[in-house]
């Protein structure tokens, strides 16, 4: 076809007055949307392939360059929107499936945004927590039903596994392959300063990052890649992904061109071949089947390390994580519609699924209703963006959160959404050298560290506001939050009361 | 207005409370007239005490003090209480009429015991059965309201400064070994009856003076083994956390202050009787829902003993005093002064100190 | 003594240090001014680029000092920090010291006749040299080693 | 300790420099003939030129001395070393004890018989007071002859030229700056220089001067205002040789400087040095390398034992805006590369770079010159690079970041 019919999303706006032809926009594209023109000795930019990831704005270092969301639309039309016919044109012209990368950027509800959080009064004091010690310490595992003492009536204080957090926040799963080495470098040094947890995603572990194992959650997924016994040994826990909230029910494929060496070995596959990761576990297609593997795992690691088992949050997401409770499972994580991935096919990703919110709010009536909730702990994504979502999903019932598109914003990513494309201007969705030394873990860890640690504060201003000093009593604390905007219904779902009630 | 039970009630409180370690009998008179000074913590919207040791003669039964909202109310519970009760004696609680204490309810006692065949056809401990019993009434009778249950002790409440609801239910007349009272400063319900302190379930009693922060995690835990929050009150979940630590769990009054008022994970960190730091690790671990923050101090009362506790912050005003076989505990020294102008060691224990003092084995 | 030190795996090659380098030696008061002014600021920086590694490399203020004892005009001498800084007015653009120093690393200013080296923006700077200050990657640092 | 040194330039400032670093209180007294505080030589070019002011041609601070705690003897000429009493003798009467002694005399000009020579006024340029008195009798427009096309009559053409003069250098040898450059760089820096106006007769000498006129060898005739005669240098050796010291073509030190007389040290133009890049020996009159041989000669002057071990023949020069870097020895296998503007020549022996020359693009040089001075075999760079330019890259990764300072992983 000879008509190009997609004019470019983006414009760059250089401002010739500030430019000095310092070129590090052009050096700094994998895009190639900048060149210099020697002829005319000055910058110029082909924008067909710009996808807005803002490298060249962030290093230019006289802000000449801004990128602008092209004013040239097609026409108006509520039905048709812009983005609806470009992808029809997308895909008149490839006859593929649409690719897509990080959360669903749809206009759908988030409901972390339609609820308040109260604060104490006069008649409960709140507590500052510069004075006063305050709590975010968290445990997961399972709490067993009774206490048992031995012969002279002492407490046996063992416990099964348990994972210990500084704070109820975690790295989610990532793989190596789908992010760099330095990007997981920087999630495992920061989870390690940090006293929490990063989770390897399903692409096996890198030699090198064994010595985190205290702060890993090995991941086991259905494509298997890089999991042996030395693998579910190395983490602190395992982690069994049955979905992720970006493509529930739709396995993963890492291209072939991003298997290099080093990948090649830590997923134990030949170089070059696709990693493609089953839709289904295919040893697992009921729930007696996960109970099954959950045990096998626990007793491949000496029934020392806690079992998280991963889903993502459909419709029915409570009878499953009720189902997931009874399995042996220490942990459920559920991943909400909203979370990211490094590639799912768009229709998917934008239609598949339920809103955290909403999935951990059921789940957690559901277990309580069921009497069950201590057999679990709770940990939930899916677009947590904040420590006030954070503590919206703690008082909501969740134990912990998992994080991963905000500790990649932490990293550089600006949220190009282009990650399928494997030539990550930040260095970390990609496999290029060149590019994955752009993120110095030196510094990536250290952003990392800083934000989490600023949540830290953040959270627990927010419980000390509510009197609250220690995070336990704040989970599943529902009196704490207050609905804005939002049907009865939601509301009922959400188990809280309208604002002003 | 909602009433409890409607909506959550917090309230600021006066608490006081006297027991005898030998198991001597006092009347209720000193209890009462130690919540004066402490008048202005009460806004007259709930007054109560719980008197151990009052029912030697019917020692072995379940007291039931319930009030009911009509005679028929009273009757359909009586059809309830036959099936699964023997009841042994049922009669009005005596009350005299005070121009300050209005609109009661009928307030009724029965003492009952279990009935034995159904009982082992439920395969329940007796205990068990009393407490279900009286939930059930609680959360689905309306207008029935159990607020005492307990052997050889009962609880006295009604809407009204506490002064006066001591003289309207003639406490004076009564002699128990352990007294608690409470003065309440409810914050967001006009009074009810059924809500002010003490709360109890079985011999248990919680009088609270505060504000948990911690309620509705701690409301929605324990809602899980049973449990029916239905007046929406600290007290009232704490007392369930209570029977369930102790009756449920088994754990011991020391055990279950760390539990609710468990020490801060850097005091543990730094603890050097390792025995002790594990137990610790291992109580907030498993029980991290329990643990109840923003500020209370509680008087627990039981048969035979009382555990007096603070939150960890101490965060409400709470004294213990002593004079010879007493031990007083009040949340203003002017309070014990009443009760024993010559009391001594008076001391404030420290944020999640427990003070527990059980009264002399067979002496009650 | 602090000094710059590069760390080649983290070096982009971006250049952003010349520039940062070359605009805090020219005593304009910011970059676009160094640069749109006609004049042709001169970083003290070079970066190396390679086919994996590059680098940059400036002025390692060396025990050697083989430019200083070179220097025919008397132009570069030692703070008795041990930063080794150059007379511009001294000067006279001779080269020995570019034909003594191993690294490479004084440049030569041909407008003005003089050569150009880093003095750890001593003179332009509060704390740490421009190039640190202005890489993007922490693959230059100030440090004592 | 009381420490003389005879001479006050490079070497000298060396030599105080070496002292210093070990003996902060030691006497040292500089003597010179020449009445200047301490001047950089090489700059008497470019004062003449007009490029450097009188101030700036100090080779240190006015206040040197002072803060170097040196007792200056100036415009005195030394005229014996006695070697048996430690002690020097100046020419108006004046003894000098010394503990250690430093022979940094330099050279003086050579200038050889010449048919006329003696009847006609003329100019050498080595000094200060010999470029003060060039200048005091030059005229705009003037016709100079410069006999002698090696570095001091190039520098001295390049100063006249600023004065308008029309230049004529003659020169015996074929090519110019035959010292430091090849044939085919000689070419080119001629073509450059002649491209500024100078005119250079090659190959033949002044067989007769007359005044204002000389007549060459080759039958032509050049008539000048200006005779500047610049053939070469001598080292100044007498006060060593009549001491009894050991003298060749220059005075003859060990590693460490000293000479064959006890507590006498000579470093800088005067001595004969080992050139390191083609192991033999030789003058090596180069302003570096009489600072590095005074400091080493001070230090062990100060009691400690350092030695002297890398020098190499090296040059960085311009002549009209065209630069000039070259180092060590031409004898081995060449790698040429030439433009227009540039030259680049790269000479191997043994598996090393043993020199180069580098015209017009002179960037870096100092890497190819660490290259020569530390032996390094060719085995650790990448030769491609090493020939592309001077770069770190080219070396391995070890090496260099042990050069750079780097982490080493």
């Amino acid at each position: 076809m000879g008509v190009e019919f997609i004019y470019p999303e983006f414009e760059v706006i250089r401002n010739d007055e500030r430019c000095i032809g310092c070129r590090v926009c052009e050096r700094q594209c994998a895009n190639e949307v900048h060149r210099y023109d020697v002829e005319r000795g000055r910058m110029m930019s082909d924008e067909t392939t710009c996808v807005n990831c803002q490298r060249c704005v962030s290093l230019c270092p006289t802000r000449a360059l801004k990128i602008v969301k092209s004013d040239c639309t097609l026409r108006e039309n509520a039905n048709w929107q812009n983005d609806t016919i470009k992808e029809v044109y997308k895909q008149a012209n490839s006859g593929g499936v649409l690719l897509s990368s990080m959360g669903n950027p749809k206009p759908m509800p988030v409901y972390w945004d339609k609820i308040l959080i109260n604060a104490s009064q006069v008649t409960n004091p709140s507590i500052d927590p510069l004075r006063e010690p305050m709590e975010t310490k968290v445990f997961l595992g399972k709490k067993p039903e009774k206490i048992t003492r031995d012969e002279n009536g002492r407490l046996i204080t063992d416990l099964p596994p348990h994972l210990e957090l500084s704070m109820p926040v975690m790295f989610s799963a990532m793989s190596y392959g789908s992010i760099s080495y330095n990007a997981h470098a920087s999630l495992a040094r920061a989870a390690t300063k940090l006293g929490v947890y990063y989770n390897t995603g399903e692409g096996g572990l890198h030699e090198d990052f064994f010595k985190y194992g205290e702060n890993t959650i090995v991941q086991v997924a259905s494509g298997r890649f890089g999991v042996n016994e030395e693998y579910l040994s190395a983490g602190a826990a395992i982690e069994i992904k049955m979905g992720q909230g970006a493509k529930p029910g739709i396995g993963g494929h890492l291209p072939g061109m991003k298997i290099n060496d080093e990948i090649s070995k830590t997923r134990m596959i030949p170089k070059g071949t696709d990693a493609i990761s089953p839709a289904p576990h295919h040893d697992i297609y009921s729930i007696e089947d996960l109970r099954q593997l959950v045990f096998s795992l626990k007793e491949a690691t000496n029934w020392e390390k806690p079992v998280i088992v991963k889903i993502a949050a459909v419709h029915n997401v409570a009878a499953i994580a009720s189902g997931v409770a009874r399995s042996g499972a220490d942990i459920i994580a559920i991943d909400g519609f909203r979370g990211g991935t490094g590639a799912a096919p768009t229709r998917i990703r934008d239609n598949v699924g339920i809103p955290i919110e909403l999935a951990l709010a059921s789940v957690d009536a559901r277990l309580r209703d069921e009497g069950i909730r201590n057999d679990v702990s709770v940990v939930v994504g899916g677009s947590v963006r904040s420590a006030a979502d954070v503590v919206k999903a703690i008082a909501l019932g969740a134990d912990a959160c998992y994080i991963a598109t905000s500790a990649l914003l932490a990293l550089g990513c600006h949220l190009c959404r282009s990650c399928n494309t494997g030539k990550c201007n930040w260095g970390i969705a990609t496999q290029r050298a060149d590019l994955v030394k752009r993120l110095n873990p030196d510094i990536g860890y250290q952003r990392l560290v800083n934000l989490v640690t600023a949540w830290d504060h953040e959270i627990k201003e927010m419980m000390g506001g509510m009197g609250i000093n220690s995070i336990e009593a704040l989970r599943g604390n529902r009196l704490m939050l207050r609905g804005v905007g939002l049907t009865q219904k939601e509301l009922d779902i959400l188990g809280i009361q309208h604002a002003g009630e | 207005m909602k009433y409890e039970g409607q909506v959550r009630i917090p309230s600021g409180c006066a608490i006081a409370a006297v027991i005898s370690k030998d198991g001597n009998k006092m009347t209720g008179e000193a209890i009462t007239d130690a919540m004066k000074p402490m008048h202005d913590r009460s806004n007259g919207l709930g007054g109560g005490f719980a008197a151990y040791g009052i029912y030697p003669e019917y020692k072995d039964f379940y007291a039931l003090h319930m009030f009911f909202d009509s005679r028929d109310t009273r009757k359909g519970c009586e059809v309830f209480l036959k099936e699964y009760f023997e009841i042994v004696k049922s009669e009005i609680i005596p009350t005299r009429k005070i121009a300050s204490i209005t609109d009661e309810p009928i307030i009724w006692r029965y003492f009952v015991a279990p009935l034995k065949s159904v009982l082992a056809s439920m395969q329940l401990d007796e205990k068990e059965y009393v407490a279900r019993a009286v939930m059930k009434i609680n959360s689905e009778m309306d207008g029935a309201y159990v607020f005492s249950s307990g052997k050889n002790m009962g609880a006295f409440k009604a809407v009204g400064f506490p002064e006066d609801v001591g003289v309207f239910y003639k406490l004076d007349e009564y002699e128990g070994y352990s007294w608690t009272a409470h003065g309440r400063y409810p914050t967001n319900t006009p009074g009810w009856w059924g809500g002010a302190h003490p709360f109890t379930l079985l011999d248990y009693s919680i009088v609270h003076n505060g504000e948990i922060s911690s309620y509705d995690a701690n409301r929605r835990f324990i809602e899980m083994f049973g449990y029916k929050c239905t007046l929406r009150t600290d007290t009232e979940v704490i007392t369930y956390i209570m029977d369930y630590l102790i009756r449920r769990q088994g754990l011991t009054l020391p055990e279950i202050a760390s539990v609710i008022a468990a020490p801060f994970w850097s005091t543990i960190e730094r603890k050097t009787d390792l025995e002790d730091k594990e137990k610790h690790i291992y109580l907030r671990t498993l029980f991290p829902s329990l643990l109840i923050t923003g500020p209370f101090s509680i008087v627990f009362g039981f048969n035979g003993g009382l555990m007096a506790l603070n939150d960890r912050l101490k965060l409400r005003s709470m004294v213990v005093g002593e004079k010879d076989d007493k031990v007083f505990i009040a949340s203003e020294e002017a309070a014990i002064r009443i009760m024993e102008p010559d009391a001594e060691n008076i001391y404030a224990p420290r944020g999640g100190e427990p003070v527990i003092i059980n009264v002399k084995e067979g002496a009650f | 003594m602090k000094k710059v030190y590069v760390n080649e795996d983290w070096c982009l090659a971006c250049h952003l240090c010349e520039y940062y380098c070359a605009a805090a030696n020219s005593g304009a008061t910011d970059m676009i001014k160094a640069f749109k002014s006609g004049k042709n600021p001169i970083p003290r920086i070079q970066v190396e680029e390679g086919s994996e590694v590059n680098f940059a490399v400036q002025c390692r203020h060396c025990d050697g000092k083989a430019c200083v004892k070179g220097c025919i005009a008397g132009a570069l001498s030692i703070t008795p920090e041990g930063v080794v800084v150059c007379d511009e007015n001294k000067c006279v653009g001779c080269g020995t010291c570019i034909l003594s120093c191993p690294f490479g690393c004084i440049v030569i200013d041909e407008d003005n006749h003089r050569i150009a080296k880093c003095d750890l923006c001593t003179k332009n700077h509060d704390g740490e040299p421009a190039c640190v200050q202005g890489c993007p990657n922490n693959a230059i640092v100030f440090e004592e080693r | 300790m009381n420490y003389v040194i005879i001479g006050n330039s490079a070497a000298a400032i060396g030599t105080v420099a070496g002292i210093r670093e070990f003996d902060s209180t030691g006497n040292i007294t500089i003597i010179s003939d020449e009445k200047y505080h301490t001047y950089s030589r090489p700059l008497i070019s470019y004062w003449l030129e007009g490029k450097v002011t009188e101030k700036n041609i100090l080779y240190r601070p006015a206040d040197y001395y002072e803060q170097n705690n040196v007792t200056p003897v100036l415009g005195r000429k030394v005229t014996k070393i006695d070697a048996a009493n430690k002690s020097v003798l100046l020419e108006d009467g004046l003894q000098i004890q010394y503990d250690k002694l430093m022979v940094a005399t330099g050279s003086k000009p050579f200038v050889p018989p010449m048919n006329g020579l003696d009847k006609v006024h003329y100019h050498t340029f080595m000094s200060f007071d010999s470029a003060k008195a060039i200048r005091s009798e030059a005229k705009d427009g003037m016709k100079v002859l410069i006999i002698g096309a090696g570095l001091i009559g190039l520098k001295a053409a390049e100063a006249l030229s600023a004065y308008n003069a029309k230049i004529t250098v003659v020169d015996m040898a074929d090519r110019i700056l035959p010292s430091i450059l090849d044939v085919r760089a000689g070419v080119k820096m001629q073509k450059h220089i002649e491209s500024k106006g100078v005119k250079f007769i090659l190959g033949t000498s002044a067989e007769e001067f007359t005044e204002h006129s000389a007549k060459l060898k080759n039958g032509v005739t050049v008539d000048f205002d200006m005779l500047i005669i610049a053939v070469g240098v001598r080292p100044n050796t007498e006060l060593v040789s009549d001491a009894g010291g050991n003298v060749d073509r220059g005075i003859i030190t060990d590693m460490t400087q000293k000479t064959s007389l006890d507590d006498v040290y000579a470093a800088g133009d005067c001595t004969v040095s080992y050139d390191a890049s083609s192991d033999t020996n030789k003058i090596l009159a180069l302003l570096p390398n009489a600072y590095m041989q005074g400091e080493v000669a001070g230090r062990n002057m100060a009691g400690r034992e350092f030695r002297y071990v890398n020098a190499i023949p090296m040059n960085a020069i311009g002549f009209f805006g065209l630069h000039i870097i070259s180092a060590g020895s031409y004898d081995g296998e060449e790698y040429v590369e030439e433009t227009e503007n540039t030259y680049k020549k790269l000479v191997f022996r043994e598996n090393r770079l043993v020199g180069y020359i580098l015209i017009g693009d002179v960037r870096r040089a100092g890497i190819y010159t660490s290259m020569i001075k530390e032996r390094i075999d060719l085995g650790e760079v990448d030769i491609d690079m090493l020939k592309e330019k001077p770069q770190m890259m080219m070396f391995g990764k070890t090496r260099r970041l042990d050069k750079l300072g780097g982490i080493t992983k």
